[in-house]
C-alpha cells in the first residue's frame, strides 16, 4: 500500500493544527495519546459502576511488607523507610503510597519508623500522611515529628546519614522505594551488616542487582507503579492500571505484527507510524 | 555590583594545601570502613553544611543575580515577580499554621511536570524504540540465509515482547495460560541485571581508581 | 557441634580483609601498568568517525553533566572529546545541569584549551549551572541566549562573544556531546532536544553504570554515538592520537575486576562446601536415627 | 482555598504544557514559552533555600538544647555560613580564586570520597551477598562474570572469547531487556502523570485538606 500518497494527502490538514518534528511521530503520538485517555475514561466510568475490576498478578515484595512491620514489632526496633531519591515524581508518588500503607500498621501495632528525606517538599508531605496514619487510629500523641528526618539535599550527604541512623538505631528492617541511584548499594549494605530485613523496590534497572543480591524481597522496575494499585485494591487505580496495560498490548501487537511484515520484506507498520 | 576580593598572595599561599586537605577529608570518610567514629561523624557534618550551601550559591550567581540584574533591571520584565514570589510561598512551610500555602508552588511545579511529561517528548521513545524492534525474522545477506543474524533478531524481538507481557498485570486484559513465559521473561530479566551488575563494577573500580590517582599521583606525585 | 573448616572461617572472614586485598589490587598496576592492548569497539570508533565528519565552524553543545566524584571515568573522554572538536575547528558551548558540572569542567579542561591556544570566548564558553533544566532546555529550543539569561559562568554577556555567532536556537547545534553520569544526563537532552527534532545527533558518554541503558538508545537510534564508562574513554584516547589518563588506568581497572571476579567465585564456592557439609551432615543424622 | 488553589494550578500548568506540546496554537505555544517555562526556573530557582533552612533550623536545635552528638552541629553550621557568606560576597561567586579553593579542597573531596565506599561495600557484597541460590541467580552471576571480563583488556588477554560473549549479551539480551523496561516505565510515568492532572493521585496535596 503507498503510505506516501496517504502521508501526502494528510499534511495539509495536519500541518494547520498538529505540531511536528524531524522524527515524523507527532501523528503516531496523538492517535496513541487519545487511545489511552479514551481507555482511561472508559475504566474511570467502569470503576464507578458494580462490574467486577480485573483482578491483579500477585507481587511477593508487596506481600511481605507486614512480615517485616511484624518483625520490627516483635524484636522493639525501629523501620527505616527511604523514600527515595527524587523530588517529586512519579516514583516518589509510588513510595508515598507504600509509606502510607506502612504507616498504617506501623500505627496500630506502635511500632517505630524512621523515614530519612533528601527533599524538604517531600518531607512535607510523608510527615503529614504518617500523621493523618496515627489520627485515624486515634492516636494522636503517639506520633513522633522527630522521625522525620530530613537529611540533606546531597545525593552522598544523605546516604551517608541513612547510613549512620541504620547503624545507632540498630534497624529491624529497612524499606527503600522510590527512584534510587549510585547510593543503593551503599544503604543496602549497611543494611545487611545491621541485620535488617530489607526490601526494595525502585524503578530504574540500573540498581536493581545490588539491591536483588542484599535485599530479602526486591519489587522490579514497574511493580513499584502498581503498589498503589495493589495494596489499595481501589477500585479506580486497577482501572487506571488497564488502561496502561491496554495500551501497552497494543504496542505490543503493533511490534509483533510490524516484526512479522519485516520478515517477509515489508515496512508497512513503519510507514503508518512515520506518516506526519 | 563589584564584589569584595581575597588577596591574590592569600590564595597562592594556600593553593599548595588544597590536595593535602583533600587526602585528609578522604581519610575521614575512608575511617568509616574501619569502624563508625568521632572522625567520620566530622567529616559527615561539614559535608552536608558545604554541600547545602553550595547548592545555594550556584544558583544565586546563576540564576537569580542574572535574572534581576537582567531581565528585570535592564529588559524590563516586571512580570517575573510573580513567579518569584509564588516560588517564595515554599518558605511558609516550616510554619505549621500556615502550612498549606507552601503547597501552592508545588502544586504549580507538579503540574508543569507532568504536562510536559505527556507530550510527544516524553513519549517519542515509546515509538521510535518500537520501530527499532520490528526486526526481520529470516535475514538474507548476497542472497544467502544469515543464520546469526536471523537468530540474533528473533532474540532481540522476542525479548522485548516477552519482558513486556510479563509487566502487564491485570490478569483480564491477556488471558489464559501465559504464565510460562514469566518464566523466560524473568530469565532474561536476570541475565540483564547480571549485564548490569557487570557494568556496574566498572564504575565502581574507576572510582577507586579516581581516588588513588588523586592520592598517589596529585598528593605524592609518584607518577 | 559444627566442624570448623576452612571453609568456615573463609565465610567468617572480616570485610576489611577483602577491602585491603581490593586496594592492593588497584594500587599496585597503578604503580607499574604494563599496557595491555584495548579491544576497540566500534561504536567508539563510529563515534570518532561522526564526529570527525562534520565539518569546521559547526557550533556544538558540550553536556558537562558530571560531579566530582565522577571525575576518574568522565574526564579522559571529556578532555579527548574537547581535543578533538578543537582539532576539527567546532566551536564549543559548554553548559551543565549538575551544580559542579561547569566548574569542575572548566578545571578539568582549562590547562589543554592553554596548551591548544583556545581562546575563551572565541573558540569555546562556559554557561555555567542553572537550576530547572526542562524549562530552560525547552525555551532553548526557541531562544538560546534568553534561556541562559545572556550570561555566562563569569557574569559576562553572552552576546557579545564571537563564539556565539550565529547562535539562535538549539537547532543550530551541529551535535551535542553529553556526559551522562544520571540525571540530568543524556535522558534529558534525548527528551529535550532529540524527541522534539531540534538536534539530531547526540553523542552519549555515560558513565559505567548509565552504559546498560545507554546501549539500547544507540542501538534504537536515540542517540547517534556512544562512548561508555573509563574503557571508551581509554578506546577514544587512544582512537584520537592522545594516550592520557584513561589509557593509563586500564590495567588498574583490568586487576580490580579481576579482584571482584575472585570474590564472587571464592565466595559462591565457600557457599556451595558449607551448604553440602550441612547436607552431609543432616543425611548422617537421619540415618543415625533411623 | 487550600485544596482548590493548588489543584487547579496543577491543571492549568500541565494542560498548557499539553497544548503546547501538541497543537500549533500561537497565543498558547508564545505563553508557554515566553512565560510558563521561565516561571518554572524563576520559582524553583528562589525556592532553592528551604532545604538550607531545615538544616539550619534543626542544627541550631540541636545545639540550643543539647542532643547527643550536638558538637558536630557547630562543624555543620561553620562550613555552611562561611561557603554560603564567600560564596555570595566575593566577586565572580562560584568561578572566583578563593571559592574555588575551598570548594575543590572539601566539597568535592568529600563527595568523591563518599561515592568511592560503594566500591568497598562491592567488594564485600559480591563475596557475601552473590550466592548462586536459584538458577535465576546463577543466570545473573554468570553474565555478570562474563560481562566484567570481557570490558576490560585482560580478560581478552586470558581468553578471546569474553569480550565476544559479553557483547553479544549487552547487545541482544541486555538491550532488549533494557527497551522493555523503556517502553514500561514511559507508559507507566505516562499514567502517572494523567492521574496526577486530573486529581486522582494528590500526594503532594495530602494533609492539606485537613489542616
Amino acid at each position: 500500500m503507498d503510505t506516501t500518497a496517504l502521508s501526502d494527502a494528510l499534511r495539509p490538514f495536519l500541518s494547520s493544527w498538529l505540531r511536528s518534528d524531524s522524527n515524523r511521530l507527532s501523528f503516531t503520538a496523538f492517535i496513541f495519546f487519545a487511545f489511552f485517555i479514551t481507555m482511561v475514561i472508559y475504566y474511570w466510568r467502569m470503576s464507578l459502576g458494580e462490574k467486577p475490576m480485573p483482578k491483579l498478578r500477585r507481587i511477593p515484595g508487596l506481600d511481605a511488607l507486614d512480615e517485616s512491620i511484624g518483625r520490627a514489632t516483635e524484636m522493639g526496633r525501629p523501620i527505616v523507610f527511604v523514600p527515595g531519591m527524587s523530588g517529586f515524581s512519579a516514583p516518589t508518588y509510588a513510595a508515598l503510597t507504600i509509606m502510607g500503607y506502612v504507616a498504617d500498621q506501623v500505627a496500630r501495632y506502635d511500632t517505630r519508623m524512621i523515614v530519612c528525606y533528601r527533599y524538604p517538599e517531600v518531607l512535607a508531605v510523608g510527615s503529614s500522611i504518617v500523621q493523618t496514619s496515627y489520627l485515624e487510629q486515634g492516636k494522636r500523641d503517639a506520633f513522633r515529628a522527630d522521625d522525620h528526618r530530613f537529611l540533606s539535599s546531597d545525593q552522598f550527604g544523605y546516604a551517608s546519614g541513612v547510613c549512620g541512623i541504620l547503624q545507632r538505631e540498630r534497624a529491624a528492617s529497612q524499606h527503600i522505594f522510590g527512584s534510587m541511584a549510585a547510593e543503593a548499594i551503599i544503604l543496602a549494605e549497611v543494611g545487611n551488616v545491621v541485620g535488617a530485613i530489607q526490601i526494595a523496590g525502585q524503578t530504574g534497572s540500573l540498581q536493581q542487582p545490588y539491591l536483588f543480591a542484599a535485599c530479602d524481597y526486591t519489587l522490579m522496575v514497574e511493580e513499584l507503579y502498581v503498589a498503589s494499585a495493589y495494596l489499595s485494591q481501589d477500585r479506580l487505580r486497577i482501572g487506571m492500571l488497564a488502561a496502561q496495560d491496554i495500551s501497552k498490548s497494543v504496542l505490543i501487537i503493533l511490534i509483533v505484527i510490524g516484526a512479522f511484515l519485516m520478515t517477509f520484506g515489508s515496512n508497512f507498520i513503519d510507514r503508518i507510524l512515520t506518516l506526519y | 555590583m563589584a564584589g569584595v576580593n581575597v588577596p591574590t598572595a592569600i590564595v597562592d599561599a594556600l593553593t599548595p594545601w588544597s590536595t593535602t586537605i583533600g587526602v585528609i577529608c578522604l581519610i575521614g570518610v575512608w575511617s568509616m570502613l574501619y569502624k563508625e567514629n568521632p572522625f567520620y561523624r566530622a567529616c559527615e557534618h561539614a559535608y552536608v553544611g558545604s554541600a547545602a550551601a553550595h547548592t545555594l550559591v550556584t544558583t544565586y550567581a546563576n540564576t537569580i543575580k542574572p535574572g534581576i540584574q537582567m531581565n528585570m533591571a535592564q529588559n524590563g520584565d516586571y512580570w517575573e515577580i510573580i513567579p518569584i514570589l509564588l516560588g517564595c510561598l515554599i518558605y511558609f512551610q516550616p510554619i505549621r499554621q500556615y502550612n498549606w500555602i507552601s503547597r501552592f508552588p508545588m502544586a504549580f511545579w507538579v503540574g508543569y511536570n507532568a504536562g510536559y511529561s505527556l507530550t510527544l517528548r516524553v513519549a517519542m521513545p515509546l515509538f521510535t524504540e518500537a520501530r527499532r524492534t520490528m526486526l526481520p525474522f529470516f535475514v538474507i545477506t548476497d542472497g544467502r540465509f544469515d543464520l546469526m543474524t536471523s537468530i540474533n533478531n528473533i532474540v532481540f524481538t522476542g525479548v522485548v515482547v516477552l519482558v513486556l507481557v510479563y509487566f502487564i498485570f491485570s490478569r483480564n486484559v491477556i488471558q489464559g495460560k501465559g504464565v510460562f513465559l514469566n518464566r523466560w521473561a524473568r530469565i532474561a530479566i536476570m541475565i540483564c541485571f547480571g549485564a548490569g551488575f557487570g557494568n556496574g563494577v566498572a564504575n565502581r573500580v574507576s572510582l577507586l581508581i579516581g581516588r588513588f590517582n588523586y592520592v598517589l599521583s596529585d598528593w605524592l606525585k609518584l607518577y | 557441634m559444627e566442624k570448623k573448616t576452612i571453609w568456615h572461617t573463609m565465610a567468617a572472614v572480616d570485610v576489611r580483609f577483602l577491602y585491603i586485598i581490593i586496594v592492593i589490587a588497584i594500587v599496585i598496576p597503578l604503580l607499574n601498568p604494563i599496557g595491555l592492548p584495548l579491544v576497540f569497539l566500534d561504536e567508539v570508533i563510529d563515534t570518532v568517525a561522526l564526529m570527525r565528519s562534520i565539518p569546521p565552524g559547526s557550533l556544538v553543545y558540550f553536556g558537562a553533566e558530571c560531579a566530582a566524584e565522577n571525575s576518574a571515568e568522565l574526564r579522559p573522554p571529556a578532555v579527548a572529546g574537547a581535543r578533538l572538536m578543537y582539532e576539527l575547528g567546532h566551536r564549543i558551548i559548554i553548559g551543565g545541569f549538575w551544580p559542579d558540572g561547569c566548574i569542575l569542567v572548566r578545571q578539568w579542561l582549562t590547562p589543554y584549551f592553554e596548551e591548544m591556544g583556545a581562546v575563551y570566548g572565541e573558540d569555546y564558553v562556559i554557561l555555567g549551572y542553572r537550576a530547572s533544566v526542562t524549562s530552560i532546555l525547552d525555551t532553548a529550543r526557541d531562544n538560546f541566549i534568553l534561556a541562559f539569561s545572556d550570561r555566562d559562568i563569569n557574569g559576562d554577556r553572552l552576546s557579545s562573544m564571537p563564539v556565539m555567532a550565529g547562535l539562535n536556537k538549539a537547532s543550530d547545534f551541529a551535535y551535542c556531546f553529553v556526559l551522562s553520569p544520571g540525571g540530568p544526563g543524556t535522558g534529558t537532552y534525548t527528551t529535550a532536544w532529540r524527541a522534539t527534532g531540534e538536534v539530531d545527533l547526540i553523542i552519549d558518554v555515560p558513565t559505567g553504570s548509565m552504559y546498560n541503558s545507554a546501549g539500547n538508545n544507540y542501538q534504537s537510534g536515540l542517540t547517534a554515538g556512544l562512548i561508555g564508562g573509563l574503557n571508551g574513554g581509554a578506546q577514544f584516547e587512544q582512537l584520537i592520537g592522545h594516550p592520557g589518563e584513561a589509557t593509563r588506568s586500564m590495567d588498574a581497572q583490568s586487576m580490580g575486576h579481576f579482584a571482584i571476579i575472585t570474590f564472587l567465585v571464592v565466595g559462591n564456592i565457600g557457599y556451595f562446601q558449607i551448604r553440602r557439609m550441612e547436607e552431609q551432615e543432616k543425611e548422617a543424622i537421619k540415618s543415625g536415627g533411623s | 482555598m487550600r485544596r482548590t488553589v493548588p489543584m487547579v494550578l496543577t491543571f492549568c500548568a500541565g494542560f498548557i504544557m499539553v497544548l503546547d506540546g501538541f497543537f500549533n496554537i500561537s497565543f498558547i505555544n508564545g505563553f508557554a514559552n515566553r512565560y510558563l517555562m521561565r516561571s518554572v526556573t524563576l520559582s524553583v530557582a528562589w525556592a532553592a533555600g528551604i532545604g538550607a533552612l531545615n538544616i539550619v533550623r534543626l542544627h541550631v536545635r540541636n545545639i540550643t538544647t543539647k542532643r547527643t552528638n550536638y558538637q558536630y552541629s557547630y562543624i555543620l553550621l561553620g562550613f555552611f555560613f562561611f561557603m554560603l557568606i564567600s560564596g555570595v560576597v566575593l566577586e565572580r561567586h562560584t568561578t572566583n580564586p578563593f571559592y574555588q579553593f575551598v570548594y575543590s579542597s572539601f566539597q568535592a573531596q568529600l563527595s568523591a570520597a563518599v561515592f568511592s565506599l560503594s566500591s568497598f561495600y562491592l567488594a564485600s557484597s559480591s563475596y557475601r551477598a552473590f550466592r548462586a541460590r536459584s538458577l535465576e541467580a546463577t543466570l545473573l552471576l554468570v553474565a555478570a562474570v562474563f560481562v566484567i571480563s570481557g570490558s576490560v583488556p585482560m580478560g581478552a588477554a586470558i581468553w578471546s572469547g569474553f569480550p565476544t560473549v559479553s557483547q553479544w549479551l549487552m547487545k541482544y539480551i541486555n538491550d532488549s531487556t533494557m527497551r522493555a523496561f523503556t517502553i514500561g516505565s514511559t507508559m507507566g510515568t505516562l499514567s502517572q502523570c494523567v492521574r496526577n492532572l486530573v486529581g486522582i493521585e494528590r500526594g503532594h496535596l495530602r494533609g492539606s485538606e485537613g489542616g
